[in-house]
């Protein structure tokens, strides 16, 4: 069966029952690993009231597709479906779904965590929390974490 | 022609997402200097050390030589996920 | 917000998007890892035409306990649901959902991972397949493959 | 009184899923040794190596010490999931 890889960016929300049924009916296919993150409630006391997305229309989509013809060259996989949001989101909503089946569960969990791994440090999307304080209302970015760049580091360890 | 894009903070902090170069031949790292020779207040954010550069919407690094036609973006590090 | 856990073995069909829908709602989680085993398509030319499952009732749940536990000893996680169908079953069917939720990518993967090596290993079900050939139906046990207990080892190894 | 239980293959090829031994004491390994005893035709399945055992639903060594009202099982490796 022709592998078949669903790449979305979109700013309306996410549909996760939807997306796994997409990635069913491959027969020979017998696991199915996800991944789903969401917005995080803020840490206590903090002042932040939203995040909002921002991408590189174009690139984004590129990258997407490299890191998973790279997971397929690793893994023998079925489908692969990658979705992300962008623009203003709320507390819980879905940001990304990330979904492989394989005949191999390894192969499945592996695969959702290394295209996981690589879209937290390479697919140009960023982060910008809303703050509001007796001030007023702003913007901060949010910084990248040193531990992402190091998780990614054990895939070329392999 | 090469079209050179910023994205999130360092968009904010140029105050533009969007510049064009008109006759420019080198590598991305010498239109980076190129650019900051242009506009001095840039310089400190453009060569900030986790500053990524993009050569046709790949990574790249300062040697990728650029040709007419090209886009170019800097960004910050991705948080996305 | 204190831990849930959700164990159940059923004779009807598992609903992926109730289960993933269950498992939301914890703010401070932002990671959900999924893994969903599907009965798969038995091999061309093969004269296998469907699947049971068989359990030992109690000893299920209690070895389903037992790994969830040991889980949450290992990894810092929000929510866990673990779902097992048993009885008969056709191709495509979902057989066992497994669901964690963190505020860590990593330990929801890790977690959801180790939960299905054990669960391979160590809980009480077994697959029979019905088997149509022309001397007319019968039935044969599917044999615990070797790789299962390898992947096993390599949780006591860490 | 001791139950002993017996699943998947291991259930179809002696015939039986459940007995109850009456009198009973000593040690998991000793009661498999009974059970050999009383049934000869048992003895090649309830010895093979990859048989587990299970004391009150929980997996069990032969050395277990078995008690009155125990709940005890033997059975192939599992394949779920």
């Amino acid at each position: 069966m022709k592998a078949v890889d669903r790449i979305e960016v979109r700013e309306t929300p996410l549909d996760v029952a939807a997306e796994y049924s997409a990635l069913q009916g491959n027969s020979g296919d017998g696991a199915c690993a996800l991944f789903v993150g969401t917005v995080r409630d803020f840490s206590a006391g903090s002042d932040v009231c939203g995040l909002a997305l921002e991408h590189y229309p174009g690139m984004t989509e590129k990258s997407l597709q490299r890191i998973i013809s790279d997971a397929r060259s690793r893994w023998s996989l079925g489908r692969i479906a990658i979705v992300h949001r962008v623009g203003p989101m709320q507390i819980n909503d879905e940001i990304v779904f990330v979904g492989v089946t394989s005949p191999h569960r390894q192969a499945a969990f592996a695969a959702c965590q290394y295209l996981m791994d690589r879209l937290k440090t390479e697919v140009p999307f960023w982060k910008r929390e809303a703050v509001s304080d007796p001030s007023g209302k702003s913007e901060r970015w949010v910084e990248a974490r040193e531990s992402d760049a190091v998780e990614m580091e054990k895939w070329s360890a392999g | 022609m090469v079209k050179v894009l910023f994205f999130a903070r360092l968009r904010q902090q140029l105050g533009t997402g969007e510049i064009t170069l008109g006759d420019f031949s080198g590598s991305l790292g010498d239109l980076r200097t190129i650019l900051c020779e242009q506009h001095p207040d840039w310089s400190a954010q453009l060569q900030r050390d986790d500053i990524r550069m993009a050569l046709n919407q790949e990574l790249a690094e300062p040697e990728a030589m650029v040709n007419s036609g090209d886009e170019v973006a800097f960004f910050p590090p991705v948080t996305g996920g």
